[in-house]
């Protein structure tokens, strides 16, 4: 058990800590929201890139098909009522799954680079085909505000939006720091270790390499579309392809996983509320030139920490007493 | 029924022959040295029996059942292990869980649970001495720990047979003697049928090998006990050029 | 027949697409090759390049094939560059901490762009006349960029095949350590290669803009890194002569599959093709896992 | 090794900030560096707040100052600043319960990119106390940051959603100030029907994006109203690099009228293929893009005769006294004073486009609002909101009550006629005749320029 507890001890006190400096003012609570949109996406792709060491740039393609299914439900399925979002969460993550399996046992064939930019061609010609037989509306997408007010009433929609959407997020985010826990101790995590260190070796030994890489590249992409089912379609109330296909999510995802540390479990915590964190305060405090800020800042901290920032305090810690609480 | 059974394997790359031809019979807990120098297609001849490579033409039988198409993971549950030789450990774990790995995913003898298999792997670790490292990461063992760790991880995988990739290369005599008494020792207690192959002919071997094959160029040129092998002119003339006697 | 004619003017204005596309690329994959870094920042370098050929052409009325020598001085004094500030410190680090660098190198550009020139969309008019194919009109701006494309690539091939630089680069990209052994200054050769892949790029950020000489604005690189990663993959990642071809194929696929998904109702042909051209690749991927042109392995 | 613990420090440090930053309520302590500096509201803190003594009114938004809108943000504050110009200098500020007071325009930028709306529009409600919201670009980030306006009960003003769709969701806050997407096409077909009833094939050429495709969606059933007969409908997809393949298949069907567009690359690229493959055509009306001054120094001659519609243009007729003539009541600056105050906070070289207007038209009906209402109360604002009608530089507003969806006013089509934007249509409106049937590509290689 205390494999699994220790660790997570810091994943909670930073968990709580954000969502009480989020409920303390309501001031806060958005601020908190954004960051912890980018803590999640970090948790769920590095459950993929962080375990396996593949890279997948088309990752953006699950939390696009994540958003879709929640939208699908509402606008197909609003006789439902409070259910569908249950439906929706449901859809979101069979076809982010379903998505996954198709790429996986197609791409995953590939090595390295190649699968990486490959999925840049799913991602891709997803959206194309989409746009392209005006599947899902097209390029003009799905709005449900209206299918939600009509469901829940306008307050409930409001709060839905502003407040339920992000504790979904926050709780997706958690259920993905407790799960990597319980992966990096188990076989599953033993095989993906394998895998991303020597995958040949790794078969020889006896690991299905193929079914563990599925497996992750399965789960990474479930909680990439429960992300975008909920930070997008529920509080954003809209889908366009244009937006939800747009790679630069995943650049932004790998960003937040190497500043953290990859394969780390405070890893993309910590790289999630640096980045996300960064953006905002910049923003408001230099309107307009945050970017030109925060970039160089991002290449200086990865020029000091290759390994990600939590990777060096792992590194530091490794042979103390504070081993066992972070990995 | 011999353990593994080589029938007419071919392997080419491109226009190179890798292995042309190799038939080869192994019995159960025999130990076996396969000889040849650099680029006689030993390497490609591990790596057809453990999986890596497909045979172009031929068939591979281990115990009792044809493996030719089987994928590697699946050849090492049904007890095919192997080491590398450069050693590939996963660098970034430690020790412990390196040699886990073998226990965990390295037999068909149901599921072990993680407990389970570290516990396998402390027994293996302690088996090669590597018990004061075995928190270590891999990546900053010695050459000569490294290749430990790639016996117990292999041992942990309770293999049937062992191909060892030059096993005691760059070690000093001493070493040497110490790994080959240890795969003696393991040998006769659990077992494993053992193929070491070797690029030169190291006396500690050849007296721990019942029977060899010498390879040259792709193809098998001899086969038989040991000593009489060594004994034969045209091993000495191919493989040892104009010298004479093996190992001095 | 205009159907056929059709399809042959834009098969010919693919070829002319495609022989950009693969220069934009080729860049990349020389990164990619010698370094193993991926070069998210593509885009914004290319925008660069564009702007280069802008700015000397409304400013001192250069024309723009004399802007491309210009704009491979500013790319490779660029490269040398960030290879020193940034990327000497990541070689052996992560192989993705490199990503993250270049991603942050490229929204920077990006913002320099937009704080130095604001965020219009900027464009020059360069009309030397086209020439008539009866089938369809080409100018000659486009047939420049498709020449000039095919000679630096030629260019480029002849400096890798025959010369010491050529050949030392090879050397590493084939092994590292055999390279070293040899004394070949590893670091060297990196920062070379990866000033050599931004000139490549900057230079073909101005052969974009013979092709479109309109629209150009900071943000304009994205789509071209997007299909540039692409097609670099299709050549075979490494190999800035496979990107070449992946252009074209990219080229031709994009404009070529135009006039047969037309035919179909209710659809958006246009939007198609790209669908067309992504699914293409990874049916050759699933062919030739290393791309048209790579080698066994990586 | 000190370094890197060094920076780990900072961070930590940084991020304990983060949490100590979020909460402090600090209004004045952000030293905005924006292009023009002497506009950006510098607050004062304010004291306790005591209930009716109202010292500023704040309007509060985001702006696309980054991204793929940096363009269309850019213009937008020097528009808005513009207007507060006018609104604190001249008019004195807006009336609060009888006393004048500052209207305090507070923005971040939000990239051009969705997630970021939603934590910048609470911030701009809770700690910059927002009374009045400004929407965002786009109809993307319009709905992305409507359910904030909305559980905040603030007004919630669109300048650049342009979608009808916006207006369809039901929300209780929303108003428009621009002309919806469906009309952008219409004046170009009205102006074709009253000049040249033989001209009847038309060509539909745009972005397939939700923007363009409820333009174009518009401007074929309007169309078909008027009998043109639609002879091509096509869409490329975002960024194209290469329009041939559309622009030969159009060629082929042998239009008289082009409408086309989506956004400025691609606006530009279409009339730059169209030149070089010479699809000629009698009149081209292409959207957004045209009407930026950059389209013409980039195209040159070949922009000439190429027509747009424009939320306003120089040049517009709305004045004073047009307003006296129409029986409504005027507000705000008049052209010129727009123009200069625009200058000033722009730059002299600057030309302000329709983005920069309907920003400003945003500012001042707010103001009106507020002036008329003498609250910033939300729920009387959209009272206010449904009932006013009036018309500043910007042209006339008057909003359908139900939905926010604006129904008063014109959207105006303009060419370029000699390296001027002339608004040709609608009549009322025109500074100047539509040149018709543009000049040939052909024509216009010889320097033939599309003026009489």
């Amino acid at each position: 058990m205390r494999r699994y507890v220790r660790p997570m001890i810091p994943v909670i006190i930073l968990y709580l800590t954000l969502l009480l400096v989020g409920l303390s003012s309501e001031s806060r609570w958005q601020p908190v929201a954004f960051i912890m949109f980018y803590i999640a996406l970090g948790q769920a792709l590095n459950m993929f890139l962080g375990m396996t060491g593949y890279v997948d740039f088309g990752y953006v393609a699950f939390l696009a098909l994540g958003s879709y299914g929640m939208a699908l439900a509402f606008s197909s399925f609003s006789s439902l009522g409070l259910w569908v979002i249950l439906l929706g969460f449901v859809l979101a993550i069979i076809m982010s799954s379903l998505l996954s399996l198709a790429v996986g046992a197609i791409a995953l064939r590939l090595r390295g680079a190649y699968f990486a930019i490959a999925t840049i061609g799913v991602n891709e010609g997803f959206r194309y085909l989409v746009e392209g037989v005006r599947l899902w509306g097209g390029s003009e997408g799905i709005i449900i505000s209206s299918t939600m007010k009509d469901i829940f009433g306008s307050d409930l929609s409001n709060y839905i939006s502003t407040f339920v959407a992000d504790i979904m997020v926050f709780v997706i985010g958690f259920i993905a720091a407790f799960l990597t826990v319980y992966i990096i101790n188990s076989r599953i995590g033993y095989a993906l270790m394998a895998v991303r260190e020597d995958e040949d070796a790794a078969r020889v030994m006896g690991v299905f390499a193929t079914k563990y890489k599925i497996m992750a590249f399965a789960m990474s992409a479930i909680f990439a579309g429960l992300i975008g089912a909920s930070a997008w379609t529920l509080k954003l109330t809209y889908v366009f392809p244009e937006d939800v296909f747009n790679i630069t999510y995943t650049v932004e995802a790998i960003a937040i996983v190497m500043l953290g540390g990859a394969g780390t479990l405070t890893g993309p915590i910590m790289g999630g509320l640096i980045y996300g964190f960064l953006r905002y305060y910049l923003s408001t405090v230099l309107p307009g030139f945050q970017l030109l800020v925060v970039a160089p800042l991002l290449v200086l901290i990865v020029t000091i920490f290759p390994e990600g920032v939590m990777g060096y305090v792992k590194r530091k810690v490794r042979n103390t007493r504070f081993e066992k609480y972070i990995i | 029924m011999p353990l593994l059974e080589l029938d007419g394997v071919s392997k080419r790359f491109g226009g190179l022959i890798a292995v042309n031809d190799v038939s080869l019979k192994i019995e159960k807990g025999e130990s076996f040295g396969i000889v040849g120098p650099n680029g006689s297609g030993k390497t490609t001849l591990f790596n057809l029996i453990s999986g890596i490579y497909r045979p172009d033409s031929g068939r591979i039988f281990f115990d009792g059942q044809e493996i030719t198409e089987l994928p590697p993971y699946r050849r090492a549950q049904l007890g095919i292990g192997r080491s590398f030789q450069i050693p590939r450990p996963f660098k970034g774990a430690t020790v412990r869980e390196n040699v886990a790995v073998g226990a965990l995913f390295g037999t068909l003898s149901g599921k072990i649970d993680v407990d389970s298999a570290l516990e396998i792997a402390d027994h293996y670790i302690e088996v090669v001495g590597l018990h004061e490292k075995r928190n270590d990461e891999a990546e900053r063992l010695t050459a000569v720990e490294k290749k430990l760790l790639e016996l117990a991880r292999a041992l942990a995988m309770k293999p049937k047979l062992l191909l060892l990739d030059e096993v005691v290369a760059g070690m000093n005599p001493k070493d040497v003697d110490r790994v080959v008494d240890l795969i003696k020792r393991v040998k006769e207690e659990e077992e494993i049928a053992v193929v070491a192959m070797v690029e030169h002919v190291i006396p500690a071997v050849m007296k721990f090998a019942e029977r060899i094959m010498v390879m040259h160029e792709g193809r098998k040129m001899v086969e038989g006990p040991t000593l009489e092998v060594l004994m034969m002119d045209e091993v000495a003339m191919v493989y040892f050029g104009e010298s004479k006697l093996p190992g001095e | 027949m205009p159907f056929l004619e059709q399809l042959a003017g834009n098969l010919i204005y693919g070829a002319i697409l495609g022989a950009v596309y693969g220069l934009a690329t080729m860049g990349l994959s020389q990164i990619f090759g010698v370094l193993k870094i991926v070069n998210v920042g593509h885009g914004a370098f290319i925008m660069l390049g564009a702007f280069t050929a802008y700015w000397m052409f409304t400013l001192y009325s250069i024309n723009p094939m004399l802007s491309i020598p210009i704009a491979l001085v500013i790319g490779l004094s660029m490269g040398l560059a960030v290879f020193y500030t940034v990327i000497r410190r990541l070689i052996g680090a992560p192989e993705l901490s490199s990503l993250l660098a270049t991603f942050g190198i490229g929204i920077f550009l990006e913002e320099l762009a937009k704080f130095f020139w604001g965020p219009d969309h900027r464009g020059y008019t360069w009309n030397i006349g086209s020439v008539n194919l009866s089938i369809t009109l080409i100018p000659y701006s486009k047939l420049l960029a498709f020449g000039m494309s095919i000679i630096i690539a030629l260019i480029l091939y002849s400096i890798f095949q025959k010369t010491r630089i050529g050949t030392a680069i090879r050397a590493v990209v084939e092994d590292r350590e055999g390279a070293m052994v040899c004394g070949v200054n590893v670091t060297r050769i990196y920062a070379l290669s990866f000033a050599i892949g931004i000139g490549l790029t900057v230079m073909s950020g101005v052969l974009v803009t013979l092709f479109v000489p309109v629209g150009i604005n900071p943000y304009m690189g994205g789509e071209y890194t997007l299909k540039a990663f692409v097609i670099a993959v299709l050549g075979g990642l490494s190999s800035p002569w496979g990107a070449f071809v992946g252009g074209f194929i990219f080229g031709l696929l994009e404009n070529g599959s135009y006039t047969i998904l037309s035919l179909f109702p209710n659809v958006e042909p246009f939007s198609l093709t790209r669908f067309v051209a992504f699914s293409v690749l990874l049916i050759i991927l699933l062919v030739k896992p290393t791309g048209l042109m790579g080698g066994e392995g990586e | 090794m000190k370094g890197k613990i060094l920076l780990l420090v900072v961070i930590a440090v940084v991020l304990g900030l983060a949490i100590a930053g979020c909460a402090e309520k600090k209004p004045s302590e952000t030293p905005t560096p924006t292009p023009a500096k002497k506009e950006t509201p510098v607050s004062t803190p304010t004291p306790a707040p005591t209930q009716p003594q109202v010292e500023k009114v704040v309007v509060g938004g985001t702006l696309s100052l980054s991204g793929k809108f940096a363009n269309e943000g850019k213009l937008s504050l020097w528009g808005i600043q513009a207007a507060l110009k006018w609104i604190n200098d001249v008019h004195g500020g807006v009336n609060v319960g009888g006393k004048k007071v500052k209207l305090e325009f507070k923005y971040y930028d939000d990239e051009s990119k969705k997630e970021t709306v939603q934590s910048f529009y609470e911030r701009l409600v809770t700690v910059d106390k927002a009374d009045v919201l400004l929407a965002p670009y786009s109809s993307g980030l319009t709905l992305a940051a409507a359910p904030i306006a909305e559980k905040y009960g603030k007004l919630y003003v669109s300048h650049g959603g342009a979608s009808d769709r916006i207006f369809e969701q039901g929300y209780e806050y929303v108003v428009q100030v621009l002309s919806p997407a469906s009309k952008y096409q219409s004046g170009a077909l009205d102006l074709i029907k009253s000049i040249d009833p033989s001209a009847k094939r038309v060509a539909l050429i745009y972005e397939d994006n939700e923007f363009a495709k409820s333009v174009f969606r518009g401007a074929k059933e309007h169309a078909e109203e008027l009998g043109f007969e639609v002879v091509f409908d096509k869409t490329y997809p975002k960024n194209p690099t290469d329009l041939t393949p559309l622009l030969s298949e159009m060629k082929a069907a042998n239009p008289d009228i082009v409408l086309g567009g989506g956004h400025f690359a691609d606006g530009q690229l279409l009339v730059t293929q169209m030149a070089d493959l010479k699809v000629n055509a009698k009149f081209i009306s292409i959207i957004v893009a045209p009407a930026l001054p950059k389209f013409y120094e980039a195209l040159g001659t070949r922009a000439e005769g190429i027509a747009g519609p424009g939320q306003w243009e120089i040049g517009v007729k709305y004045s004073p006294e047009a307003a006296k003539q129409a029986g409504l009541e005027y507000y705000g600056p008049t052209q010129e004073e727009f123009l200069k105050y625009f200058h000033e906070v722009a730059g002299e070289d600057v030309q302000p486009d329709y983005h920069a207007a309907e920003a400003a038209g945003a500012i001042l009906a707010i103001a009106k609002a507020i002036d008329t209402a003498g609250t910033t109360d939300s729920k009387a604002l959209r009272d206010t909101f449904s009932k006013l009608e009036f018309m500043t530089f910007f042209g006339n507003f008057k909003i359908d009550p139900q939905t926010g969806k604006q129904v008063g006013h014109e959207m105006v089509l303009f060419q370029w006629q000699g390296g001027k934007k002339v608004i040709i249509w609608p009549p009322e409106a025109a500074t100047g005749e539509p040149y018709y049937p543009i000049p040939t590509w052909e024509e216009k290689e010889q320097g033939k320029l599309a003026t009489k």
